[in-house]
C-alpha cells in the first residue's frame, strides 16, 4: 500500500525533474539574443519575435517630433540595429537591458513594443554598482 | 471474526441516522435488521459493505464483501450472460453462470431492461451464488419475488450459512423468523 | 491491469448500445467545428491561424463530455457500487474509465484532424506530428477530467461543475498542446515542436500518477 | 469530541499573531518608505517591500493548503480541512496583492502592465486554480464532499506552485530572478534594503498565522452551526 506512494511520488518528481534538466524551457524562453536570431534568421522570417538585449551605449537616437527611437541592440556577440516607434518608457537609457517585440524589415528591427528588464540587484547609488551588474543580465539569458 | 462495527455513528447533513452501534458477525450467522421505513437499515448496510463512512466509529471486515441493493443494479445494455461474465471477470472468479441461469430459470441473451422485477431479483441471487462472497449484505431481497423466487431465496440463504455470514434487511417478519438466527431491530432516531 | 481494459471494453459495448450519449457528444463537436469555420472564413489565413485554438477548446468540450459519460451510465443504473466492492485497490476502475474515453478520444481526434484539415486547411501532410499532438493532449486533459468525473459522478449539477473545476487545472496542458498544433501548421521544424511534446508528456505523467493515486481515496466511503 | 476541542474564541496565539502583525505593519511600511532608492529604479523599487512578501506569503499558504488537503484526504478530520481552506483563502488575498503591485510595478519599469512571459503565465493560472477551490466549495452542498473535491484541488493544484516559483530560472522571462534565491542561497540586495525586505516579509508571516488561524475558527465555528 505505501511501496504505491512511494512510486507515484517518484515517477511525478521523476517527470518534474526531467522538465527542469531536461532542456523543456528552449521554446518557453520569452526572447531571443540577437546572437540566436542572427543564426536562425532564416526560420524567423516574416514572424513576430522578442528580442532581449543591451542598449548598446552611445546608439540611442530618438526624434521627438516623429517618435522615432533608434538604438542598436547587442548582447555582446551579435548586434541588431532596431527602430521602434512611439516613446521610451521611462527606465530606458543606454546599457539598459530591453525586449524588443516586432519583426525584421528594411533592414531593421521594426518594433512595435519595447520593454525594459531590469535585474533582481537593487542596490542604493551611493553604494556605487558595476555595469557587471546589469551584464549579468545578458549572461543568465543563455 | 467476518464484521464488527465498533459505537459507529453517522450523521447526513444535520440529522443523525445512527448512533453509537455496536455490532459483530460470524460466518454460519445469519441475522435479519428490522425498522421501519427510515430506521437507517439501508445507511447501515452501506456502512457495513464500507460504501460509507462512518461519522464516528470503527468498520472492521475480514473477507470479500457484497451488496444488494433493492431493487437491484444491473447495466440495462448487457445481457445477463454478459453481465455475469463481466462480474466473474472483474471480480477474479470462474464459476459455472450457465448452471446459475438454469436453476434461477432466467434466460441468457435477453437484454436486463427488458426483465421484470421479480428476474432481477433472482438474477441477482444467481449472481451472488457466483461470485460467493463471504460477507453477504442484502437490502431487502424478498420484495419482488413470487413464490417459487422465495423458496429459491431461502435455499440461496441456507446455502450462504455454510461458511459465510449474512445480514438481510427486512420488513417480512415471517422471513427473519424462518431464516435468522439473530435480529436487529432499529428504531428511527 | 486486464480488469482495466475488460471494464473499458465494456463501457465502450454500452455506449454503442445506448447511443443518445455518444451521438450527442458527436453532434456538438462537428456542430462546434462547422459554425468556427463559418464563423472565422472564408479565407484561408485567420482560419489557419485560428484551427489549433478551435480544435482544442473542441476537444477540450468533447473531452469533458465523455468523461461524464464515463460514470453516467454507472449512476443511472446503480452499479457505481459494484465496482468500488471489488476486492482490491480501486486503480484499475480510474485506468478503466481512462481507457474508455481514450479508445473514444483516439478517433475522435482523428475525425477532428480530418474536419479541421477541410473546414480550416490545416496541412494534411503533417497528419502524423499532429495527431501525436492531440494524443498526448487528449491523455493530459483525460487524466484529470476521469479523476473529477468519479468524484463528482454522484453530485446533482456535476455538469456544470466539471468543467469549471477541470478548466484551471488543465490550462498548461492545453496550452502546451495548442502551442505545439499551431508551430506545427506554421511549419516550424520537429525539433522545436518536440519540446512541447516534451512538455505536454511531463504534464501527462504528473497528472495520470496524482489522478490515480487520489481516484480510490476519494472514492471510498 | 470535536466540539470540546473548537472554542467559541480566537485563542491566545491567534491574538498574539495579529496583534503584533498588525502593530508592527506601520512599522514596516514606514521602513519600506525610508528605504533608500535603487540605483537603478529609483523610488520604484520600493513597491518590492510588498510585492515579495505577498508573493512568498501566497506561496506558503498553497503549500499550507497542499499539505493539510492530504492530511484531510488520509485522516478525514474536518479540521485538517479547516486550515487548508482557510489557508488558501488567505493565500489568495496574498497572491492577489503580488499580482496588483507586480502590475502597477511593471506599468512604469518594463512599460506594461501585463505580458504573457513565463512567471506571469504561471501565476496567473496559479490564481486562477486557487479561484477555482473556491467557486468549487461554493457549488457543492455536501459538506464531505465538498472537502474531498477542495482537498483534491488542494493537491493536484500545488504543482504549479514550484513551476511558478522556478520560471524566472528555468525559462529565460521578462520578470528578474529572485533576489533572495532559496535554492543558491545568494542574496543580490543592499543590506539596508534586505532589512526593510525581511522585516515586512516577517510582518505578513505573522498577519498570515493570525488570519488562517482566525479563519479556521469562523469555518469551524460555521461547521458547528450547519451541524448543530
Amino acid at each position: 500500500m505505501k511501496a504505491k506512494y512511494l512510486v507515484g511520488v517518484l515517477v511525478i518528481l521523476g517527470a518534474l525533474a526531467y522538465m527542469i534538466f531536461g532542456g523543456l524551457g528552449r521554446n518557453l524562453v520569452y526572447f531571443l539574443t540577437p546572437s540566436e536570431y542572427l543564426q536562425d534568421q532564416a526560420k524567423y522570417q516574416n514572424r513576430p519575435v522578442r528580442l532581449g538585449g543591451l542598449v548598446k551605449e552611445g546608439t540611442v537616437q530618438y526624434d521627438k517630433d516623429r517618435l522615432e527611437l533608434r538604438f542598436v541592440l547587442t548582447d555582446g556577440v551579435a548586434e541588431v540595429p532596431v527602430l521602434h516607434r512611439g516613446t521610451p518608457p521611462g527606465m530606458f537609457k543606454e546599457g539598459q537591458g530591453v525586449v524588443v517585440e516586432g519583426r525584421f524589415g528594411e533592414g531593421v528591427f521594426q518594433g512595435s513594443n519595447l520593454l525594459v528588464k531590469h535585474s533582481e540587484t537593487y542596490q542604493p547609488p551611493k553604494e556605487g554598482w558595476t555595469p557587471e551588474d546589469v551584464r549579468k543580465l545578458i549572461e543568465e539569458a543563455k | 471474526m467476518l464484521l464488527r462495527l465498533e459505537a459507529i455513528s453517522k450523521r447526513f447533513g444535520r440529522d443523525w441516522v445512527l448512533r453509537d452501534l455496536s455490532f459483530a458477525l460470524d460466518r454460519g450467522e445469519v441475522v435479519a435488521l428490522l425498522g421501519p421505513n427510515g430506521s437507517g437499515k439501508t445507511t447501515l448496510l452501506r456502512l457495513m459493505a464500507g460504501l460509507l463512512k462512518p461519522t464516528r466509529g470503527r468498520v472492521e471486515r475480514g473477507g470479500r464483501v457484497l451488496f444488494l441493493p433493492n431493487p437491484p443494479a444491473f447495466h440495462r445494455h448487457l445481457t445477463a450472460r454478459e453481465h455475469l461474465l463481466y462480474d466473474l471477470a472483474f471480480h477474479g472468479g470462474r464459476g459455472d453462470w450457465r448452471g446459475a441461469l438454469v436453476r434461477f430459470g432466467l434466460p441468457e441473451n435477453l437484454p436486463l431492461a427488458a426483465f421484470s422485477s421479480g428476474m432481477k431479483k433472482r438474477l441477482a441471487l444467481a449472481r451472488l451464488i457466483l461470485l460467493g462472497p463471504d460477507l453477504w449484505l442484502l437490502d431487502e431481497p424478498e420484495t419482488a419475488l413470487d413464490g417459487e423466487g422465495r423458496e429459491l431465496l431461502l435455499k440461496v440463504l441456507q446455502e450462504a450459512r455454510q461458511g459465510a455470514g449474512v445480514v438481510l434487511a427486512t420488513h417480512d417478519r415471517a422471513l427473519a423468523a424462518q431464516v435468522a438466527d439473530r435480529t436487529l431491530e432499529l428504531g428511527v432516531a | 491491469m486486464r480488469r482495466a481494459l475488460l471494464l473499458a471494453l465494456r463501457d465502450l459495448r454500452l455506449e454503442v448500445r445506448d447511443r443518445a450519449g455518444l451521438l450527442s457528444v458527436l453532434a456538438f463537436f462537428g456542430v462546434m467545428l462547422f459554425i468556427m469555420a463559418l464563423a472565422l472564413g472564408p479565407e484561408e489565413a485567420p482560419l489557419r491561424r485560428a484551427a489549433p485554438g478551435v480544435l482544442w477548446v473542441a476537444l477540450a468540450f468533447a473531452s469533458t463530455l465523455l468523461s461524464t459519460r464515463a460514470f453516467a451510465l454507472e449512476v443511472e443504473d446503480g452499479t457505481l457500487d459494484d465496482l468500488l466492492l471489488v476486492p482490491g485497490g480501486k486503480e484499475w476502475v480510474y485506468f478503466g474509465k481512462l481507457l474508455f474515453q481514450m479508445l473514444l478520444l483516439l478517433p475522435l481526434s482523428a475525425l477532428a484532424f480530418l474536419m479541421a484539415a477541410g473546414l480550416f486547411y490545416l496541412p494534411l501532410e503533417k497528419a502524423l506530428p499532429i495527431l501525436l499532438t492531440l494524443a498526448l493532449g487528449t491523455l493530459g486533459y483525460a487524466s484529470v477530467a476521469t479523476f473529477y468525473a468519479g468524484l463528482l459522478a454522484r453530485l446533482r449539477g456535476r455538469e456544470v461543475l466539471l468543467p469549471l473545476l477541470l478548466f484551471s487545472l488543465v490550462v498548461p496542458v492545453v496550452l502546451s498542446a495548442v502551442r505545439a498544433t499551431a508551430g506545427l501548421v506554421e511549419g516550424l521544424p520537429l525539433s522545436e515542436v518536440a519540446s512541447w511534446w516534451q512538455l505536454l508528456a511531463v504534464f501527462d505523467v504528473v497528472y495520470l500518477t496524482a489522478s490515480a493515486l487520489l481516484f480510490p481515496v476519494v472514492m471510498e466511503g | 469530541m470535536l466540539k470540546a476541542t473548537v472554542s467559541d474564541r480566537p485563542d491566545l496565539f491567534t491574538w498574539a499573531f495579529l496583534g503584533l502583525g498588525l502593530l508592527l505593519l506601520p512599522l514596516g511600511l514606514y521602513l519600506a518608505l525610508s528605504a533608500p532608492p535603487d540605483v537603478n529604479q529609483g523610488y520604484l523599487a520600493r513597491i518590492m517591500y510588498l510585492h515579495v512578501p505577498g508573493a512568498w506569503l501566497g506561496y506558503l499558504a498553497f503549500f499550507v493548503t497542499f499539505l493539510y488537503s492530504l492530511l484531510y484526504l488520509f485522516r478525514q478530520d474536518p479540521r485538517y480541512d479547516r486550515v487548508a481552506l482557510a489557508s488558501a483563502e488567505i493565500g489568495l488575498v496574498f497572491m492577489g496583492l503580488a499580482l496588483v503591485t507586480g502590475m502597477l510595478w511593471a506599468r512604469p519599469t518594463w512599460g506594461v502592465y501585463w505580458t504573457w512571459e513565463p512567471r506571469l503565465t504561471t501565476t496567473a493560472i496559479l490564481f486562477a486554480v486557487y479561484v477555482g477551490y473556491f467557486l468549487l466549495r461554493g457549488a457543492i452542498e455536501d459538506p464531505e464532499l465538498r472537502r474531498k473535491a477542495a482537498a483534491a484541488v488542494g493537491i493536484l493544484g500545488f504543482i504549479n506552485v514550484p513551476i511558478s516559483y522556478m520560471s524566472v530560472k528555468w525559462w529565460r522571462s521578462l520578470h528578474q530572478t529572485q533576489s533572495i534565491d532559496l535554492t543558491t542561497g545568494k542574496i543580490h540586495m543592499a543590506p539596508e534594503m534586505l532589512q526593510a525586505l525581511l522585516f515586512n516579509l516577517l510582518v505578513f508571516t505573522l498577519l498570515y498565522l493570525g488570519f488562517v488561524r482566525l479563519r479556521a475558527l469562523v469555518a469551524a465555528l460555521e461547521a458547528r452551526k450547519e451541524e448543530a
